[in-house]
């Protein structure tokens, strides 16, 4: 017969002469289910617990103040019972006499309730897989990788690209203090490269994430590249002979490579793959291969990960800027984006780094518009994109370095330059190089005559409308996720915000962490950032990861569990559960562990009563009712 | 089914050659439809926004008048009646009768007929009246490069010229005279120097705007729609100086 | 003031930014600077005060509305500004009174005159205008509607 | 002695500590009013609270905190409709509406809930004793 221990507390002795303990002992030493009674004054103390010999009692009832205090000392095993007698009963009631009576009544409730209690809440002692899984090569994602390769765990990085390196591999220099993009990351992606504990695979994405935190199963797929990157040594003889050129992702389109191709000089890993979508499979290069590298029938392949923790740095795309048909990117060929630009005036772009329009002439008079997609109820998004201020102000100092002579104009709606060093290396140097601000956000932009391009504006401060020649206009893009990054989302079971950015668990306490435990997000994917920002936020969700590796085993909290033989697939928790932490599995349905708060809400949806959450089901709560209600 | 035909009472008084033009396309490409003489002015926003209730309650008698598919060879009136209808439907829930422009019925017509017309090389300069193209959001054609009426008008025969101010506001609506003709002279003189025969339009107001300003003929799309499936010109309202152009081509 | 404004259907003022795409489109503005539907809204929005610029030299070819990032929509706060300076007696433009005046008349805003009837019988088509009874029902609706 | 009503009252984890806070600042309620603590308001199953009644309960009272105070979910909404679409059904067998209902407490609201108690609880004695327990066992 299941017995019970009851601990009531004094608290220091001030409840004495609002509770009538020695009624309280004698009520419950003389009931059969009372193994015994112990009274004492401070069970807050630090080991109450083991001086009062409470360690193999078993289930116990504790009565005293409220239990978050108590929570902590006690440890909260689940065959504590906690019943409040100070905060609602003796501090709550009008006379000795009535608080007695209640705290009796509470106390029969809290001993039905804990002779029903059964196994302990949440799991104990769950294994953590120590890896660690990184989805997307840019700067956040490798900053991340390093710091946690560096506190000695292994680190896959999972890129969809040829090579790591990201947006920021593509730009020429970096703001405010226009250092050189590449010989920033260089090092860091080489880096990356040679680090032991880091295992970079390319051309693959994530297809499927399946377990909890400490122990996800994710499975990747590697597209095929048709170049065995074990043997390939990069030397590049398969490129002299092949025939075919294609447009370079990496230089937005603008300098073409051969079919067979490495994406950029510090490429890492540096190895060589082919475009079958430009490929004719003439196979030249196979023959010129001395390493028999090539091999034309490759196929994509699976690999399964199993991880501890998972760091989503997939970076954010940008504002596809046909969707502002005024500015006729795409039909005027001098209409270009602020990416493209930067390819242009990089000395490894297709111009070699002198700024020319497309039909080869020097750009002279060069126009920003700021605010492309950002800060609008339009197609875009309606924040401010944190970085195009300043971009567009590097690349106007940029311009005047090439070239004395150029005339640069900002259109620009708020100039925002808030950023460590951005008002006096960016702003204040532009103005004193004579660059132009006008406060405006264009309508318009015709073509005129010679292929140059005429801005319909109005300049808010003087309120004159204007007309302004220029050679070449520059669009400042704004951040703008693709279907990519909700498919992602969907598949990590993270929830998006409604402009497709992720979600993370609280924008102030939890910034770094999602709704599901054990996946973390750092850099642009989860918000408009900057180069500075996204390596702040890889570093913070390596610190998350690792202090999730040095703990020694891993507790998480109550979650619920669906019984397979009473489940019938009905499927109307799924809908129950705000956390959609329900997913269906085959004819039944499963819970998602690392997902599911314990809030309880599908208990009472399902019919078969096939749910259960800890020692909150029916059978311990209402007796735990019904004798609270005996007189 | 027939369509129900409402010219617009610009056209029916001051170019009733457009409204003959108008029917005789539509009769020669098979179209059945009965013009409704009994429907009241569509009381255009530029004149009628001084009182919405007004404008809201003539256009629900037009609407009861037409009942089933309305087709409508003035864009301002297509534009009024569409807005009102939307609104009355959404006030008392009944699902509301489509109103078509001219220029996109004569599209789904030609493609399905697809008559063999003679090229005639007349050189046109399209007024694109900004009723049809914005607000955007009635997704006929894309404002920043429409292709309805240059298309229907490659299909007659005709070459549609592109020409510098082809996106600007004809100055249709405006009550001060002298910006509003300014405007039009500007537009006309443009789409002249690109070397265009004639200005088809297909907004009653655009025709008002521009013709005494412009030194080519302006015209409505349904009158080049109508010579080219075979109605006489001068029954068309073609001027003489347009038909001599014609004969030098 | 701005909430009488928007039951009439205007857009809101509130979420201008001031960025100035509308002016730079409207056409009205190439030819005279002092029309400037940024100031319309601006003045609306800021200051709550009805804008001192004539509502009635908007050429309504919505190129504004078109153009606004922010979906202000200025177009439709011309439009009511117009409503609203005619109720509380300010005048409205000779050639739109006479339009309204044709309209109670004939039912159609321009009446068919000796030489369009002429025209018309040339070309064969029927007698342009309503019936009586038609007519009568659109002057009652008129001037239910306020327009005496 | 005089017939006093027995209260039940479920409150989440987080409205707890609000009613916590009414006896630390000294409010007072009548004492036969229980609590029993829940993680989520919305863990309360409908046919406990139905048991409640059926067990003499006179009035049962759920707290929970404000559906835009719980971070970005909220399972208040979904307790809020079932407890709403209770009411209606125990009225169907004689059980006032008054009897249940729900009280937004956030976690400093101390005050609110003694007074809201208070109220409930007079309100109650005016209703009188509800003995539905033989009822609900004849219908089984």
């Amino acid at each position: 017969m299941r017995r019970v221990t009851v601990v009531l507390c004094t608290c220091c002795s001030t409840l004495l002469e609002k509770i009538d303990f020695d009624r309280l002992r004698s009520v419950f030493s003389s009931s059969p289910l009372v193994r015994r009674v112990l009274i004492t004054d401070s069970l807050c103390e630090k080991n109450a617990c083991e001086n009062l010999g409470l360690k193999d009692d078993g289930r116990i009832v504790v009565a005293a103040c409220s239990s978050r205090l108590l929570e902590a000392a006690f440890g909260k095993p689940s065959l504590v019972e906690f019943v409040n007698i100070r905060e609602q009963c003796a501090w709550a009631c009008g006379s000795r006499e009535e608080a007695t009576l209640k705290a009796i009544r509470l106390v029969k409730g809290g001993v039905q309730k804990a002779l029903r209690v059964s196994q302990p809440p949440g799991v104990e002692g769950l294994k953590i897989t120590r890896e660690a899984l990184v989805i997307g090569g840019g700067i956040a994602g490798v900053r991340c990788a390093l710091d946690i390769a560096d506190a000695g765990y292994r680190v896959y990085i999972v890129e969809k690209e040829p090579s790591i390196g990201g947006v920021m591999a593509q730009l020429d220099k970096t703001f405010p203090t226009l250092d050189c993009s590449i010989c920033v990351e260089g090092p860091l992606l080489s880096e990356a490269g040679r680090n032991k504990n880091i295992t970079i695979i390319p051309n693959a994405e994530v297809v499927e994430v399946k377990g909890r935190v400490g122990d996800f199963k994710v499975r990747v797929r590697v597209n095929p590249t048709y170049v065995d990157p074990d043997k390939c040594n990069g030397c590049g003889e398969c490129v002299n002979v092949c025939p075919v050129y294609q447009p370079n992702k990496y230089d937005a389109d603008l300098k073409p490579v051969k079919a067979i191709y490495c994406p950029f000089a510090q490429a890492v890993p540096l190895k060589y793959v082919i475009n079958m979508d430009h490929c004719v499979e003439c196979g030249l290069c196979m023959k010129a291969c001395t390493r028999a590298a090539i091999n034309l029938g490759d196929e994509p392949k699976n690999v399964e990960l199993n991880v501890g923790a998972i760091v989503v740095a997939v970076g954010s795309d940008l504002f596809d800027p046909r969707l502002k048909p005024e500015y006729h990117y795409g039909e005027y060929e001098n209409v270009i984006t602020n990416m493209e630009f930067e390819r242009i005036i990089c000395a490894s772009g297709p111009t070699g780094g002198v700024l020319l329009r497309r039909d080869g002439k020097p750009a002279k008079r060069v126009a920003f518009i700021q605010c492309v997609g950002s800060r609008e109820s339009g197609p875009g998004i309606e924040e401010c994109s944190y970085y195009c201020c300043a971009a567009s102000m590097k690349e106007a100092r940029l311009i005047l370095e090439h070239d004395r002579e150029a005339r640069v104009f900002i259109f620009y709606n708020e100039l925002r330059a808030f950023g460590k060093g951005w008002e006096d290396l960016l702003y204040r140097r532009c103005l004193e190089e004579g660059v132009v601000f006008i406060r405006s956000r264009p309508s318009e932009i015709r073509r005129i005559g010679n292929g140059s391009l005429q801005i319909v504006y109005e300049d808010t401060l003087t309120g004159r409308r204007g007309e302004l020649e220029v050679d070449m206009v520059v669009l400042a893009l704004g951040f703008k996720p693709s279907w990519r990054m909700v498919e992602l989302a969907r598949r990590l079971g993270v929830t998006v915000d409604k402009h497709g950015f992720i979600q993370e668990a609280h924008a102030k306490m939890k910034p770094l962490e999602t709704r599901v435990r054990g996946v973390f997000v750092a850099g642009t994917c989860h918000g408009p950032r900057d180069i500075v920002e996204s390596a702040v936020e890889g570093s913070g969700a390596a610190a998350l990861v690792t202090s999730l590796f040095r703990r020694s085993s891993l507790r998480l909290p109550e979650a619920a569990e669906v019984s397979a033989e009473k489940c019938t697939g009905c499927g109307r928790c799924l809908s129950s559960c705000e956390y959609r932490a329900i997913v269906r599995e085959g004819d039944k349905v499963r819970v998602l562990e690392s997902v599911c708060n314990g809030c309880g809400a599908c208990l009472a949806t399902c019919p078969q009563e096939a749910i259960t959450l800890g020692n909150w089901g029916l059978e311990q709560l209402a007796p735990q009712v019904s004798a609270m209600l005996e007189d | 089914m027939s369509l129900a035909l409402y010219p617009g009472c610009v056209i029916r008084t001051v170019h009733p050659e457009v409204e003959k033009a108008v029917k005789e396309t539509l009769s020669r490409l098979g179209v059945s439809f009965q013009e409704k003489t009994e429907a009241s002015c569509c009381a255009p926003s530029w004149f009628f926004s001084l009182s919405r209730e007004a404008w809201l309650r003539l256009n629900e008698r037009n609407m009861r008048i037409f009942k089933s598919t309305v087709v409508t060879a003035c864009d301002d009136c297509f534009a009024s009646l569409s807005d009102a209808f939307r609104v009355l439907a959404s006030r008392n829930g009944v699902k509301p009768p489509e109103v078509k422009p001219f220029q996109a019925l004569l599209l789904e017509r030609l493609r399905e007929v697809k008559p063999r017309l003679g090229f005639t090389g007349l050189r046109c300069a399209v007024q694109h009246s900004c009723r049809f193209l914005r607000p955007s959001g009635r997704g006929l054609d894309n404002p920043e490069d429409p292709k309805i009426v240059k298309s229907v008008l490659e299909m007659l025969g005709f070459l549609p010229v592109s020409y510098e101010r082809e996106l600007d506001c004809c100055g249709g609506f405006l009550s001060d005279e002298n910006i509003g003709r300014e405007m039009a002279r500007v537009k006309a003189g443009s789409a002249e120097k690109a070397g265009a025969d004639c200005i088809v339009a297909t907004c009653s107001h655009c025709m008002l705007r521009l013709s005494p300003v412009s030194n080519i003929p302006v015209l409505h799309l349904a009158q080049l729609s109508a010579f080219s499936l075979g109605l006489d010109p001068v029954q068309a309202g073609f001027p003489e100086a347009l038909l001599r152009r014609m004969v030098k081509r | 003031m701005i909430e009488k404004l928007r039951e009439k259907g205007a857009g809101n003022p509130f979420k201008c930014v001031q960025c100035g795409s509308c002016t730079s489109a409207c056409p009205v503005n190439l030819i005279q600077e002092g029309f400037n539907p940024r100031r319309i809204v601006g003045s609306l929005a800021r200051f709550n005060r009805i804008p001192d610029q004539d509502p009635w030299l908007c050429s309504t070819c919505s190129l504004c509305s078109e153009r606004c990032p922010q979906g202000v929509d200025p177009l439709s706060i011309i439009l009511v500004l117009r409503a609203v300076l005619y109720e509380n007696g300010g005048t409205a433009p000779a050639g739109v009174l006479k339009m309204v005046e044709q309209v109670k008349e004939t039912g159609l805003a321009f009446s068919p005159t000796l030489e369009s009837r002429e025209r018309r019988r040339l070309l064969g088509l029927p007698e342009a205008g309503l019936s009586t009874e038609g007519l009568r029902e659109v002057r009652r609706i008129l001037s239910e509607a306020g327009f005496k | 002695m005089a017939w006093k009503p027995r209260v039940i009252v479920f409150t989440c984890w987080c409205s707890s500590s609000g009613v916590d806070q009414a006896g630390f600042e000294g409010f007072t309620y009548p004492p036969n009013v229980s609590t029993i603590r829940v993680p989520c308001s919305a863990i309360i199953n409908p046919s406990l609270i139905v048991k409640a009644f059926e067990k003499g309960a006179d009035a049962v009272l759920v707290t929970a905190c404000r559906p835009s105070e719980l971070r970005s979910v909220a399972p208040s909404r979904i307790t809020e409709a079932r407890v709403s679409l209770l009411r209606r059904l125990l009225k169907t067998i004689g059980v006032e509406e008054d009897r249940l209902r729900i009280l937004w407490i956030s976690s400093n609201e101390g005050g609110l809930f003694s007074r809201e108690v208070s109220r409930i609880l007079g309100e109650v004695e005016r209703l009188g004793p509800l003995n539905i327990g033989g009822r609900m066992v004849e219908q089984g």
